[in-house]
């Protein structure tokens, strides 16, 4: 019953930090809050005991959000929100979408067929064993993908932001 | 009822205000006005007196005044003593008039023992008087703060009253100005407009980027996502806005959406090609890092120094003080007016008179001025290292250098001055071998090869100038220090060199007392002099009738070298322009207006 | 009952770290100076800019504190003295300091001051730089355990301390430990001489304190870390275990606080290239030897 | 302790630092209040009064190394479960993460020639 009460809190944190990113005029807070909506969803997942992916969830999402900031003070207008500008644009459109996405997460969360419900969670240490097995053995290809295409993110990144040497 | 500190706290005390009183009794920190160099060079040691120095007014509960508050520091010193947190005091050292700011609490002579009087007095003060039932305010008239209205976009468009700005149609903010002397050079402060035309707020920039139409139209595509955004609709009756029409675009008067490409139109580009938004950051009078009372803002791009406004004299000489001096006290004027290096600029006014008075000094007398101002060169490149170290980082080299220079000021004869040379010897190899340092200063501060200087910044790039080529200085068979590189390393080296030969002329020279002269009265009217102060020759020239001084006629090194601030720290980020400035040796007493 | 007793054994070492941070930049122990500074701290008024964003300002000091005590939570005093033996402590270890780049990024920001500002983005930039550098030590050192326990990265370490059997990853990890904790030659968000106490330049009376407190224990923590992942832990001849993760601490600590002295500050721009150009090699260089090594030790 | 008592108590902790930081704040507005005076908030820079704003488009110099370090932050993922069961699976574990570490750092390689890797 606990359990059910954490995740339940953490996900309405997690909802309340997501409405207030759009909800504030600062970049910086806006991009900080996006990292501790993240962290909320970390904890969530510490909640239903899956404890490798909600500590990995807290710590890169706070890195990665920080480099966010960087980018949206740098190409924003008015990064410290002291003109108040309004965040939100077509706001008829964004509520339709807003409402059909939430709607479409329901019918998936109710009716798709999870398969009987896990009794016994293993172990916190055979968690992250059994996940290194899988990387190594079944889902190796994946793994390897996995590689190629940060090499692609990296290349990508760099051809784009950083400028040709004359 | 009088109130035992200036700046206690409104509380009535009761145990644990006591306690906490006792323990700022117990831990105090000091902020110098105007900088630890020239408290070092009045021969205190606020470390040994056990009050720590701290940074910033922030981080202290003591303000302490070193010598006479010089005009241009007035309004400084009132600032940080304003920003400091209660409980808070101010000591007075050897300080006059200190008009802005209240009464001092504990006032004394700048000795060393009677500053450690001083600081037990203040102690007793603050476990007294932290917390007391009624406290005074501090609110001087010096520092109006104006409120001007500005847009958060644009921070170079400002405006006296609320209204919105007519680039981006945003309502502008309130902020206050600092009011007082140095509102002038806020306006275009914010962005270097090397290419603006129109600089007053008011009116619109230069639209050459306006003319084409086309883009013109998406704007109305973002019409109603400004539409309700009432600021953009009052926007044309704007009287200001008499040059909005020529933009050509019809009746469209409405903002609306911004791009960026629109926002950012004219404003210089960085060195990787994106237009940012800049904002002067004052590394201002009382700085830690810089020579104390040197004023200085840096108009920063992300953490590169744009440009620079350095103004120039802001505690400059007020030589005319001096018109009307007799001739017989003249030296010791000449000597106040620059804290860092009294001796030196002593010596040049006797010299100076000596010539209008055509006499020479004898044989004992020079090697005594020789032994005395070799003994200042050694005691000012020392302060140089303590603070240079403090803006590195280095808190070894800060603290090592600040004490053999406070044992070489208050060394009372030659054998004592030798004494030190042991411990300089191992300072100077210390810092030879210290890991990285010559790669962190490699190639920081260099200055054109055209750029006229004197002093070790002359003689670290390769130029033999030294004043001190006369005849008794060969008889010591002295040879000035030369170094390549024309960087803050070489000139570091410079001064290591420089030190230990300084310390081995006092030891030639076997005398180190306070230059005195015997005047005779003048027979010509005019009289000139060049002495080496550790910064570079300055001379004097002094214009006499009978034995009053009419005109006098400075020139001094750092006056030379302020102008090359901008040339050292522009295009450069913040650590290494601060660096580039601080290994020119300012003294900003020395930089005429 | 373990629990309270590692919060003291904790509060006890923050308070040597600062007397051991106190002698090391003043040259005199003053055993009492951080009880004398603190109650002074607390009695000073507490000031706020004036245009702040006072959520980041309020929340940085506790955020600071909070990912010092989490990363201190999860690594043993001694056999059986741990708050909560994760399964994935290293990783949660790792997990809390990144937050500490979180705290000085909203003090950074918070104030709306100039300094503060450099000083705020110059400590990111330098969590660029040695972020990779915490990482790969530590899965070098996850791989000799076998595990993500602390515990068992202690035990593991009973034949020979981590310290000799990875050397390289130990001198890496202490320096990404040093700039985690900016400490000098890593200050470069507070740098005293340049910015004027960058980040801290606005905080003062007790949230100082808090910051001060949050710092000397982030200081004991990183030491604490470097302890149990290459000094092997409570392992030791005579002393029982505490005792001997308690003197590789403060050793540590010492250390950490005392090398920043003789060296000049780096250059953010520096930071970032060696940590880049040089570090990163050496780190997947550290992490194959290991790999050989197990191999060869199956 | 089972899992969920764990992070109960990882979370108590959070929160009594919380309250310990809180308690200290109250202590300290006990003490004594604040007193409003002019120029006290205006961020303290060497005794000069600095109105520019300072929330500015910071324009900051190392995203070069920052964009290489989200790609190099997605790497420690994989490599933490790799290194729990590396012993077990022994060579070819250490064939797996070396194709993914060289293909990760030719990415290095190639920033670095592109001058990604310097102060912009």
């Amino acid at each position: 019953m606990g359990q059910a009460v954490f995740t339940g809190f953490f996900g309405a944190a997690a909802i309340w930090f997501g409405v207030v990113v759009f909800r504030t005029s600062s970049m910086v807070r806006s991009a900080l809050a996006l990292l501790f909506s993240q962290a909320a969803i970390g904890a969530m997942f510490l909640a239903m005991e899956t404890e490798f992916l909600g500590v990995l969830q807290l710590m890169m999402m706070a890195t990665e959000m920080a480099i966010m900031a960087i980018f949206m003070v740098m190409y924003m207008m008015d990064p410290g929100g002291l003109g108040g500008m309004d965040m939100t644009h077509q706001k008829r459109a964004s509520l339709v979408a807003g409402a059909l996405g939430a709607v479409a997460a329901l019918v998936v969360a109710l009716l798709a067929g999870w398969g009987p419900v896990a009794t016994r969670v293993p172990a916190a240490t055979a968690q992250v064993h059994d996940l290194g097995i899988e990387i190594m053995e079944r889902s190796m290809l994946i793994f390897e993908t996995a590689g190629v295409t940060i090499l692609t993110a990296m290349i990508a990144a760099t051809a784009i932001a950083i400028r040709r040497r004359r | 009822m009088t109130i035992p500190l200036s700046g206690s706290r409104e509380a009535r005390p009761f145990p644990l205000r006591r306690l906490a009183a006792w323990a700022a009794a117990r831990d105090l920190a000091a902020f110098i006005v105007p900088g630890p160099d020239v408290a070092r060079t009045c021969g205190i040691d606020l470390d040994a007196a056990g009050v720590r120095v701290a940074q910033t007014p922030r981080h202290a509960g003591v303000l302490v005044l070193v010598g006479e508050l010089p005009r241009g520091l007035k309004k400084a010193a009132a600032v940080a003593y304003a920003q400091m947190p209660r409980p808070r005091a101010i000591l007075a050292v050897g300080a006059g008039d200190v008009s802005p700011l209240p009464e001092p609490d504990v006032w004394v002579t700048a000795s060393q023992r009677e500053l450690a009087a001083g600081v037990e007095e203040l102690r007793r003060l603050f476990a007294e008087g932290a917390f007391a039932t009624e406290a005074a305010g501090f609110d001087i008239e010096e520092i109006r703060m104006e409120t001007e209205y500005v847009c958060p976009m644009h921070p170079e468009v400002t405006s006296d009253e609320p209204g919105s700005c007519p680039k981006c149609g945003m309502d502008l903010i309130p902020r206050e100005s600092a009011g007082g002397a140095g509102h002038e050079g806020h306006d275009d402060a914010g962005h270097g407009d090397t290419d603006h035309d129109a600089s007053d707020p008011g009116v619109l920039v230069s639209h050459e980027g306006h003319g084409s139409n086309d883009e013109m139209d998406y704007q109305d595509m973002g019409h109603e996502g400004g539409g309700e955004d009432s600021g953009g609709h009052e926007h044309a009756e704007r009287g200001e806005h008499e040059g909005h029409d020529e933009m050509d675009h019809g009746g469209h008067e409405d903002m609306g959406f911004m791009s960026m490409v629109e926002m950012t139109q004219g404003t210089p580009r960085s060195s990787d090609g994106l237009q940012m938004e800049w904002t002067g950051a004052p590394f201002g009078p009382l700085f830690p890092g810089l020579p104390g009372g040197l004023s200085l803002t840096f108009t920063l791009d992300g953490d590169t120094v744009a440009n620079v406004t350095a103004p120039r004299g802001a505690l400059g000489w007020d030589l005319d003080g001096l018109e009307t001096a007799p001739a017989r006290d003249f030296p010791d004027l000449l000597a106040l007016l620059d804290p860092l290096s009294p001796t030196a600029y002593r010596l040049l006014a006797l010299q100076a008179l000596e010539d209008a008075a055509n006499t020479v000094a004898d044989e004992r007398t020079t090697l005594e001025r020789v032994g005395a101002l070799e003994r200042e060169r050694a005691a000012s490149h020392l302060g140089w290292f303590s603070g240079f170290g403090r803006l590195l980082g280095y808190s070894w080299l800060e603290a090592r250098a600040g004490q053999i220079q406070l044992a070489l000021l208050r060394a009372a004869d030659a054998e004592e001055v030798a004494r030190q040379e042991t411990e300089v010897g191992k300072l100077v190899r210390r810092v030879y071998r210290t890991p990285m340092l010559a790669r962190r200063l490699k190639g920081l501060g260099t200055l054109p090869d055209t750029a006229e200087t004197s002093g070790p910044v002359a003689r670290a790039a390769g130029l033999a100038k030294d004043a001190r080529s006369g005849g008794i200085y060969r008889t010591l068979d002295f040879e000035p220090v030369v170094r390549e590189g024309n960087d803050a390393v070489a000139r570091l080296w410079t001064r290591l060199a420089e030190v230990e030969q300084s310390l081995k002329l006092v030891r030639k020279a076997g005398a180190v007392c306070f230059p005195q002269g015997m005047l005779t009265s003048p027979l010509r009217s005019t009289g000139s002099a060049t002495v080496e102060t550790p910064r570079g020759a300055a001379t004097l020239r002094v214009k006499l009738q009978g034995d009053v001084v009419s005109a006098t006629e400075l020139t001094t090194p750092s006056s030379l070298h302020h102008q090359f601030i901008g040339a050292v720290a522009e295009e450069r980020e913040v650590a290494d322009a601060l660096l580039g400035v601080a290994s020119l040796d300012l003294s900003p007493w020395g930089v005429a207006r | 009952m373990s629990v309270v007793l590692v919060l003291a054994a904790l509060l006890a070492g923050t308070y040597v770290v600062a007397v051991l941070e106190g002698w090391a930049s003043t040259g005199r122990l003053r055993p009492a100076g951080p009880l004398v500074s603190g109650l002074a701290l607390l009695g000073r008024e507490s000031l706020v800019p004036r245009k702040p964003d006072r959520i980041f300002f309020e929340v940085a000091p506790p955020l600071l504190l909070v990912a010092a005590v989490l990363a201190a939570a999860v690594l043993p005093l001694a056999p059986g003295l741990i708050v909560t033996d994760l399964a994935t402590g290293a990783l949660f270890v790792n997990a809390s300091f990144a937050y500490v780049m979180v705290a000085v990024l909203m003090a950074g920001w918070g104030p709306d001051g100039a300094y503060a500002m450099v000083g705020g983005f110059r400590f990111l930039g330098q969590l660029v730089a040695y972020s990779m550098l915490v990482v790969m030590p530590i899965t070098a050192v996850a791989m000799r355990a076998e595990s993500l326990l602390t515990t068992e990265v202690v035990t593991s370490q009973v034949s020979l301390w981590n310290a000799l059997y990875q050397p390289l990853g130990f001198a890496l990890f202490f320096l990404a430990a040093m700039a985690i904790a900016f400490l000098p030659p890593f200050d470069l968000p507070i740098a005293p001489g340049e910015l004027a106490e960058g980040v801290l330049a606005e905080y003062t009376g007790w949230r100082l304190g808090v910051m001060r407190f949050g710092r000397a224990l982030l200081v004991l923590t990183l030491a604490l870390a470097v302890t149990v992942f290459y000094l092997g832990g409570w392992f030791g001849p005579v002393l029982p275990p505490w005792a001997w993760t308690a003197l590789k601490t403060l050793a540590v600590a010492a250390v950490m606080l005392s090398v920043g002295r003789y060296v000049p500050r780096l250059r953010e721009a520096d930071v970032l290239a060696w940590g880049w150009k040089y570090g990163i090699p050496l780190a997947l260089v550290n992490i194959f030897y290991v790999g050989v090594v197990l191999l060869v030790a199956m | 302790m089972s899992l969920l008592q764990q992070y109960a108590l990882l979370l108590g902790m959070v929160a009594a630092t919380v309250g310990l930081v809180l308690s200290l704040g109250a202590v300290a507005r006990a003490v004594g209040r604040r007193r409003e005076e002019k120029v006290k908030d205006v961020p303290a820079t060497a005794g000069e009064l600095s109105p520019e704003p300072v929330w500015v488009r910071y324009h900051v110099r190392y995203y070069g190394y920052a964009l290489l370090f989200l790609a190099f932050d997605m790497e420690m993922a994989f490599m933490y479960p790799w290194a729990v069961v590396y012993k077990e699976l022994g060579l070819t574990a250490l064939l797996d993460m070396g194709v993914f570490l060289m293909v990760l750092f030719l990415g290095l390689l190639y920033g670095w020639s592109q001058g990604a890797l310097r102060r912009q």
